[in-house]
């Protein structure tokens, strides 16, 4: 099991034609992921590597293939108008890796989704797999192992790192998720804590934080209250110049709040330890997990 | 994209928003033309990117033309926090009864516009956040409807309990406030202060916005309000190429995809003893060019005694990156030794591209950081 | 008992302190309708006729009065804003006086009052009487009487005349309302008759319908399914040329929808007579009520 | 408040709407300069607000400079269902590949902004409702959240399943027209036709703008836009003292409050075999000027043999009514019998008001129709 996806997970690709949609769409297609459809505006009709029907319409995909979840790869510009449009064709989960989509627009789409109970990944993250269920995004598939570990991370490629330090060490996935590190963005920090805190398989998690805001401070005070899983946490930006945007729009620090210093000690406060490099984390998930 | 107060008020006043007029001038004399034709007394306050303007003597109130001709003379070439003042705002001076703090902001939690209000005005709000949060009064705007008047007019209110039509200018303004920051596509619109003269008129005396780099591609009106000055020459080659790019100090020059990888990544090479020399995000797109441009933007600077790749594949194959750093070796003439580290989609494929150079390889991020400040 | 209101209606009138909006204040006082607060931004801490406390916001009034009904009477710039208002203070009833509210502000306050379960009356109406009971509105209180009739109206001064008329035929009302004329409205003729045939006290009831919409065609055929009480109906306009606007916004014909004849059709083919003048309701009710 | 063709099209432009070039003319001379400005072919568009200008002849396509001066004097005084041409559009003629209607209008069901789209471009929408409902294709907007792309696309691609780049324009088009639509308050917008030209172009050749009346006070810059010629001149001195009236022919004056009631009179009168000359609602005010004006607009008419007066107070008093009529009986010469019918809130201060003088009192509705069919 692992949170978010499961067998029932029928995926439609939004930008599938695209040189990046349809790059990841074959890497997910040989995960085992199942693509039902694909999208893209007047390819209608034609076929994603022979197989994939593509259609004009999200609500074509939903129709006549039963999507239940978008995987969406279209250019900034279109990126909310994608999201509106898997969300009103009745996909319940959507994975928006697009990059660099405006944050009014996100402020504006969210409470569409709260209206129709449906969850967003992302935008600009690199989505979620779950060895040995499916790959909905971008994560790299040779570096997963199934097995009893969560990781949720505000990061891209860092996630990676991490992922693969953990198989290296035999420590397999139920779940790994990026959510991405813009302002605004759908499933929280929060959000996946909570869910792996209710998944049964999920025995321990780690937690890939960075500089700005507070999501990590906030699950620090959740996770001291209400979850007896073994979390042990990373922060990235400590050497970050402050007021200084460090590639993500949310990566920022302003005005004493959202440093790696601060979030390290709500953490540590929180009994969460906090490892000083990357390749710390396996030791210190080993070690708080043993006890 | 940070811009001057100038241009911010030049947006707040498509907006309807009450700004006292005013012009730029870049010379002492034309200054002294504005002074005069605005009449005195007169505001010249320097347009640069930072905070903490008047303390450091950027801004000065002027009651005559030899105050205009003295100060504009002081501020213009002045340097404020590594910022050189090339140009400076003359605005007609207007009395002050009473200010008050009026922004908006992103915020993360609530997932909405914010707006804040507080009867501190003039004063660095960050401070009074700090102090006496008690004293901010904040109201999430739901983006389904917009600032509503209610709500407008409870904050105005909050601000001035004990007169109405204050009470509504300010309401009218926060709600131009917000009618700019969407249309404008800001991440953050601050009137700091709103005051009213002894009449009772209202006028944002101040303005401060900095606009949504992913947006900037819908506003192309607002691409020319960039100030090419303020930006490290270095900084500007990379935002040219689409690369995120912070210049730092240090000599081991880094190029990694994805922020928190680089963040990481910076981190390590101090933790190691090293200094990076930037913080550089090669995104997640797999065009070969950047890798080429990101290569020309580090080596620019001479401090750069080694070049660090930490590459992560997922969405940027590994293959590449490899080619893009074998194309930029053949263009270019690198003198400093380059550690790769290459891990993730394609790994083989672009390992084997780079076995064929004299590259220095490394598996692990500990062994590449260790490798480069050893050889930086 | 009525539709909309009863003993724990709780008013709170917006913009009591101007011409129309304290006249009529008085009028309800004086029905022995429980106006708990008044309304009027830079007022608070007045009093209206020396009782009712004026404050500076809704929210106020709900806060310190227990308000749970709004009556607005501000003008039609300041009304959309008055029900959003009243709506986001927690008031689950809202009636507004208000007339000539522009058209594309009430289709915005629409999902607002729907996400809250808000019940709005008018704008352009006169509002709801249920003798006996309470006036949210300007319907004259002199005219009305208790008793088992409903009358639903898009009209204003026409329903007053036909409560007139029942009243001094001995035919008590439960309910008089006027959902107004405008094209968008609160409250429908739909959902009038709907309590109507629901409220238990009502034994018979009145539709004044006009020109313009579909309405009456609407609740026609709603009626001829679900309701057994006796309903009489009288359309106003026959005589109005086409194309022209009669007063409320939504009385126009247009390229042959929303004529008095039509309705007039649609509603006898659904058994419900309609009266050829005002006078003939009365008459026409007493008829079809004996069987 | 209905606009012209040409207005609605400037309306459009600012929107961003694809508009072809155009100018409006007084006069043969202009609409020939403008012509010769424009380049051939043309059209010459007659400026009237009512439908069926084409079949009126009131639009013709002009090759040629002769065909222009032609057309630009017949159509120019031409009267087309009662309204004069005064202006004519002079506008670039477009080769013609496909049609399209898009409009949009207020749906009292759903309670929403309605977008209406069909293929059947360049007829009467209407017809094509009736006959073939199933060829227009209809879109509610949810006012939180606009038109969104892909509704907007989903409209574009039933109209052309083929052309992924003419759906595209459509949709865009459609964008631009919801924003037109909120931003003048419109209660009815739409092109008819939205055409392509062979090369795929789209352009929106015809256009036609109703506005909220109720919305013209936040738009004084549409005010000027009201073609006061258009209007009968009772119905604009109606309009400029705020009431509501429409000029019919019969004998009998009506006043009465409320639109509903004010309709059930003239019905009422019609039964009675009388035929009533107005429709006038005083409106929900009680302000006795009102009355004034409303009798010296209904007695501007010398068919008026006879008014009615029917009223019934609600949030209209009628001791504020009948003082209005003391005090308009005091100014005017007023010739004709004026019956009396007033009945609800303070009926009894304004009939106690009214005894003293000679109009003819009526207690009831059907007794007041009488009496004044009988005097007139």
């Amino acid at each position: 099991m692992a949170i978010f996806v499961d067998d029932s997970t029928k995926v439609v690709v939004q930008g599938i034609t695209g040189r990046d949609g349809g790059f990841h769409s074959s890497q997910m297609l040989a995960y085992g992921t199942k693509i039902v459809a694909g999208v893209t505006p007047g390819r209608g009709g034609q076929k994603f590597e022979d197989k994939v029907p593509v259609y004009n319409s999200v609500k074509e995909a939903v129709q006549e293939k039963g999507a239940n979840t978008s995987v969406i790869f279209v250019p900034p510009f279109g990126a909310a108008g994608a999201i509106y449009e898997a969300a009103d064709a009745g996909c319940k989960l959507i994975v928006c890796i697009t990059e660099g989509v405006p944050t009014c627009d996100m402020v504006k789409v969210m409470p569409y989704l709260e209206e129709r109970g449906v969850r967003l990944i992302g935008p600009n993250c690199p989505g979620l797999l779950a060895p040995g269920i499916a790959k909905l995004g971008i994560l790299p598939t040779s570096i997963v192992k199934e097995g009893p570990v969560g990781l949720v991370s505000r990061s891209g490629t860092l996630t990676y790192e991490v992922v693969y330090q953990l198989s290296a060490a035999g420590l397999g996935q139920t779940t790994c998720l990026g959510i991405g590190g813009d302002p605004v963005i759908g499933t929280t920090f929060m959000d996946a804590i909570k869910a792996f805190n209710d998944d049964p398989l999920t025995e321990a998690f780690v937690m890939i934080g960075e500089i700005g805001g507070d999501a990590e401070e906030q699950a620090a005070a959740w996770i001291k209250e209400n979850c007896k899983k073994p979390v042990v946490s990373f922060i990235a930006g400590q050497t970050a110049p402050p007021g200084k945007r460090m590639g993500h729009a949310g990566a920022i620090v302003s005005g004493g709040t959202g440093t790696a210093a601060e979030k390290k000690i709500a953490l540590e406060a929180a009994g969460i330890p906090v490892a000083e490099r990357p390749m710390d984390i396996v030791p210190c998930l080993q070690e708080i997990w043993k006890k | 994209m940070n811009i001057h107060e100038y241009q911010a008020k030049e947006i707040f006043t498509g907006f309807g928003l009450p700004v006292p007029g005013g012009k730029v001038a870049t010379t002492t004399e034309d200054s002294v033309a504005l002074a005069n034709e605005f009449g005195y007394p007169v505001m010249v306050k320097c347009q640069v990117l930072t905070g903490g303007r008047g303390k450091a003597g950027g801004i000065k109130f002027c009651e005559t033309e030899a105050d205009v001709r003295k100060n504009a003379e002081a501020i213009l070439g002045m340097d404020i926090k590594g910022h050189t003042v090339k140009t400076v705002l003359i605005t007609p001076a207007v009395d002050i009864e009473s200010e008050y703090y009026v922004g908006m902001l992103i915020d993360r939690n609530t997932k909405r516009i914010l707006l804040m209000a507080s009867a501190e005005g003039g004063v660095e709000i960050e401070q009074v956040a700090k102090d006496t949060p008690e004293l901010i009064f904040k109201q999430p705007i739901d983006p389904r409807f917009g600032l509503l008047d209610h709500e407008a007019m409870d904050m105005g209110m909050r601000l001035c309990p004990t007169d109405i039509k204050k009470a509504r200018q300010l309401a009218s303004a926060m709600q131009k406030l917000y009618q700019a920051f969407v249309h404008s596509d800001a991440s953050l619109a601050e009137i700091n202060p709103f005051i009213f003269t002894p009449e009772g008129r209202g006028h944002a005396i101040d303005a401060k916005v900095n606009l949504d780099d992913n947006a900037i591609f819908r506003h192309s009106d607002y691409e020319p309000m960039r100030d090419l000055d303020a930006e490290d020459p270095s900084e500007r080659a990379a935002r040219e190429a689409n690369l995120s790019f912070v210049k730092l100090s240090g000599n081991v020059g880094c190029l990694v995809n994805g922020a928190g990888l680089a963040m990481a990544t910076m981190d390590l090479v101090k933790y190691y003893g090293g200094q990076p020399a930037n913080f550089l995000d090669i995104g997640g797109s797999s065009n070969p060019e950047k890798v080429v441009n990101a290569l020309k933007i580090i080596l620019a600077d001479e401090e750069v005694k080694v070049i660090l790749f930490n590459i992560f594949g997922g969405i940027t194959r590994c293959d590449d990156v490899a080619k893009g750093i074998i194309a930029a070796t053949e263009i270019m003439d690198i003198k400093v030794p380059i550690v790769v580290r290459l891990t993730g989609t394609n790994e083989e494929e672009g390992r084997a591209l780079l076995s064929k150079t004299d590259l220095v390889p490394a598996t692990t991020m500990d062994e590449a950081v260790k490798k480069a400040i050893e050889l930086g």
